[in-house]
């Protein structure tokens, strides 16, 4: 007991959890406090470059396990699955329409990179090892649920007449697979695992030794758009609703922690693929259901993943995955 | 100078759609289009910032272009089809031109 | 396609004004605006380039508000008392829209 | 509130170009301008973009300018001398301003 | 005095002297070498939670003294005094109208972040020590000048038509207070200070390694942005008001000696309170004046704060203030 | 012939190399992933004033060789003439019309300063050294071809109407020796010079440490550029167009292979220099050419530059001046 309070308090007190926390109340101040648009991209750029090349050199070094690929398949698996359980509840246990509970449902099936990069921070604080490929299962995870999103929304529809002889609002496969944040990701991994050690000597001070640093400089971003969603659209979003953005990503982890179990995961990648199926995506899918269901209130699915479920993961939810994933390996 | 007159359009819609208008009007006949980024705006469905945001979701651009009044209708249907659903300002007003070559 | 009369007003001010400006487009009845950041400029009182500023104070920003002539009166109201002491270009135009629920 | 009609210049060119026609506009008498920046575009060389680039070449800027008619005919052509081999799209319309003593 | 010779030959040959210089002449110029806005805002948010986190990393270190409440309300204290006598040697010594003089003043209470930083590395270069906690200081002199400028400029209008039944241009208290750069560095500081020594430890290679690097860069934007300034403005000055940025500094440099003399504070300190009360301010206080007080000219007071007062304390006040705090204490 | 084989595929499997085949791909697959516009100046200039501050501090480490003016007077005279000889190739083996041609000859007499970079990390990578001061010659290097290029355009014009009367569109010195890249290198160079060893000690966790890793992400975006770049416009270039862009490196290659011999210099700034002739511009070039030759078509030049020639230059072209150089010196 003892032991977990002060792994809570220790994750609590990390800078990056602080930084957040700042722009949160930077944000809830009115303060004009904020990161220049060019420069949070360049952030979250270098955050996927990085983790994508540190995962391929750590598999240069490692070896590929066998394991992989099915994981890989495990993880799409949730990807597609999760929605369709969001849906349900939300269908039930919140007052959302049928549209706006199918957006909030992707995102919660996809990922969000930066839960999972504190994740690996806090493992590494811990002392946990895990495999690198979980990076690539991250990349796999981020887009099946946007499928499953668009179809839950869709399969309420009258064949009326508003959607016939008017183009399909379906993102193309290339908008969803050749997505940025996926390119990024999978090709920084390839990389990494190509130029193995070599190559990560001569990255390392640009990728390893700042890293901790500029994720804190990236949740201080966060925290700001966080704080700017919660003051602009707490109160439109009912209780029922916001509930839900700290129960789901237990129920997702609880889903996730089937499957660690039955792929028999290692402790370090069990709580991260935990972690990825309890987070929640806000950059690939909101950008993908303004496109495929442009008529879901972004003011919703945004706040509850970066203004709810973020916060939780990175407060609570991340040494809780951890634990779990501990419990059952 | 000799002017001309012509039609301008503004568009202002949402980020992640643009691929979609741009496809749109380049099948449309227009000869020509620019894009200006947008900073923040407020409508009825809340105040939006540019500053911070990661995702192309929540950033707003414009588009003008400026074409013959012939040519009207037609980009205005398949900007329509692009907008339908979607949050976008389209606008319309008269202008004259130096060079009536490049419309 | 079945277009109608609005008003487009664009209003070029200074960027520490700007929440003033949009505090008080909030309240004059507006539907929306958009706002675009400009990049440089000139005027009496010299050229400014946005390059290189970290203060918000030497940037400009450019305001775009459709709405409809029977707001206009108020709006240019509201807009004045903001502009009044301070730098501020406004000028008021003939557009038309697509669709006309919005403004 | 009283309304002044003046005339609204709008020129989209490229950036390498961008201060020749600032240049040119300082010495042709108007009283004022804004750059717009560019995010992208299209014409007859094909599409552009702004994102990656470095250097100056590939973007552009779109340059607002409001004067009096009185005035229009110099300007236009001294923005005309500048943009004669070059890309760039002028247009003219009619606005109406709140303040006449800018321009 | 060979010493001293030195010692100034040294800050004038040091890398962000040089490239402040070398923004400066490319200014001159004409060149087209920019630093783009998003950038140039990115370096000078990264200088201010650098500074703020390892003020606050060293007093969770060092403890805190005693003397930091004294210290501060000092610093309010100057920031709300300097700008009344800059105004009235101005109105005397130059032919600023009053609004304008009021303007200028209240950038000269107020303080330069950047040149305070500039004068922590002076002294690490000097091997001399100071308190962390100076951060706090720095922050909280930035606003109270604000309030002393506009009530500067308010007591000299008579009760007339155009300020009766209009809206006051008073910034807000949010504005003041809540301004970014304040919010950066009092919540880095908080954090350093929470976070502590193993907080510095994951933060250094971002925090640490690489700032003296960012700053010759911020510098070089500085010089560009001064030289743009100088080019376009200079002529329209004045000798009068130009001499003013040169020698209001050392005013304040000597009325912030007696204060270090008075709270009996280290050579450190002393020169760092020194630098903040002879530093013009370049951020904050031009966009509140845009605010309160349009009719000012900001050619003359940015060219003034930048072009001709932070070169100058840059290359000669700081090691001046050096001097001066340790011939005091 | 083995030794040769390694070093090849070293090159081809280094992490630059391999990022700017990211960046080729995603663009060519039309994935939205992209670096804003002032993130990669920021790189672009980061890489500038990194390469002439190690430059500088390099020549007050080794001292200045009598050799230097002569090596940059050599370096000018590449870049007057390289443009002549091009220009004369195109016309006979390339459909382009006079005004492209003279365009596209600018290009290849300049230099590419990231081409130039590259060619240093491989050098470092062969432990082979060069001199400081190459990074002078380089700056050197980039704007004389501007002039032969817009003489070669303008020989061919008749003394008629359009340019009578109408204001001549020579980029004015100030534009091209003020300009930006210029200023950039020149100035860090000789701050690096003056600073010295103490210097670069105060500025190598900025402008060492992380360089490579940088240079990767700039390269990324390089190759985001270049994948663009020929998406749209290979198809309008014809083969013999895009031969030139392969075999007119290999040509410059060979006539500063002559200038290495002449001059006698090391190996490491033989080779650096028959990089910078092989090299083309992208920067500067296309700048200059838009304002003097607003008729030549942009897609072509462009693509050339960055399409063709730089990635042969990086891929290959690289350790082949290597070479040549190694076996002439
Ligand atoms: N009347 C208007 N004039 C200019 N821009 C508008 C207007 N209405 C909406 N917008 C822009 O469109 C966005 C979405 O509008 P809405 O769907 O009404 O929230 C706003 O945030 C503005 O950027
Ligand atoms: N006539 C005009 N047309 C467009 N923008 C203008 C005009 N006059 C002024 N501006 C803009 O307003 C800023 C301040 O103007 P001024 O107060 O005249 O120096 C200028 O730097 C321009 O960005
Ligand atoms: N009709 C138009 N309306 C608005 N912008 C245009 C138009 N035509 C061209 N442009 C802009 O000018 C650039 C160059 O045009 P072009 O020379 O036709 O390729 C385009 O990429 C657009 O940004
Ligand atoms: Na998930
Ligand atoms: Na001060
Ligand atoms: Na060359």
């Amino acid at each position: 007991m003892d032991v977990i309070l002060n792994i809570l308090t220790a994750n609590l007190l990390s800078p990056i959890v602080l930084f957040f926390v700042l722009g949160l109340a930077a944000a809830i101040a009115r303060s004009d406090l904020n990161i220049p648009e060019p420069f949070a991209k360049a952030l979250s750029l270098y955050l996927m470059l990085a983790i994508g090349f540190k995962g391929g050199a750590e598999v240069a070094r490692a070896g590929l396990d066998s394991a992989l690929l099915l994981l890989i398949l495990a993880g799409i698996a949730l990807s597609f699955v999760i929605p369709a359980i969001a849906f349900s509840i939300l269908r039930v246990a919140s007052p959302l329409p049928r549209i706006d509970a199918a957006a909030v449902a992707a995102h919660y099936g996809s990922i969000s990179i930066v839960t999972f990069i504190a994740a690996s921070e806090f493992l590494q604080s811990q002392a946990i090892a895990f495999e690198g490929y979980l990076v690539a299962v991250a990349a796999a995870m981020e887009a099946p649920a946007i499928l499953t999103g668009i179809w839950l929304a869709q399969r309420g529809r009258k064949a009326n007449s508003d959607t016939q002889g008017r183009e399909r609002r379906m993102p193309s496969m290339r908008e969803i697979l050749f997505n940025g944040s996926i390119v990024m990701l999978v090709g920084a991994f390839i990389i990494g695992w190509i130029t193995g050690d070599e190559g990560l000597e001569t990255m390392a001070p640009f990728v390893v030794d700042p890293f901790k640093g500029v994720l804190a400089l990236f949740l201080l971003d966060m925290g700001l758009i966080a704080g700017r969603g919660l003051r602009s659209s707490l109160r439109m979003m009912g209780l029922r609703t916001i509930l839900f953005g700290i129960y789901m990503p237990l129920i997702s982890a609880v889903i996730a922690t089937g499957v660690v179990m039955l792929l028999d995961l290692s402790t370090g990648s069990g709580a991260l693929l935990i972690t990825l199926a309890a987070s929640a995506s806000y950059i690939a899918v909101p950008a993908a259901m303004r496109i495929a269901l442009p008529e879901a209130k972004p003011a919703i699915y945004a706040t509850m993943s970066l203004g709810i479920t973020f916060p939780f993961n990175l407060a609570i939810g991340i040494p809780l995955y951890a634990a779990l994933a501990a419990a059952v390996t | 100078m000799q002017l001309h007159k012509k039609k301008r359009i503004e568009i202002i819609i949402e980020r992640p759609i643009l691929r979609r208008m741009t496809d749109a009007l380049d099948t449309s006949g227009v000869h020509g289009y620019t894009i200006l980024p947008a900073h923040g705006g407020s409508g009825q469905d809340g105040a939006w910032e540019r500053d911070g945001l990661v995702s192309a979701a929540g950033a707003m651009v414009a588009i003008i272009c400026i074409l013959d009044a012939t040519n009207l209708e037609p980009v205005l249907d398949a900007i329509y089809a692009v907008v339908e659903r979607q949050i976008g300002i389209v606008s319309v007003s008269d202008v004259e031109v130096i060079r009536s070559d490049h419309f």
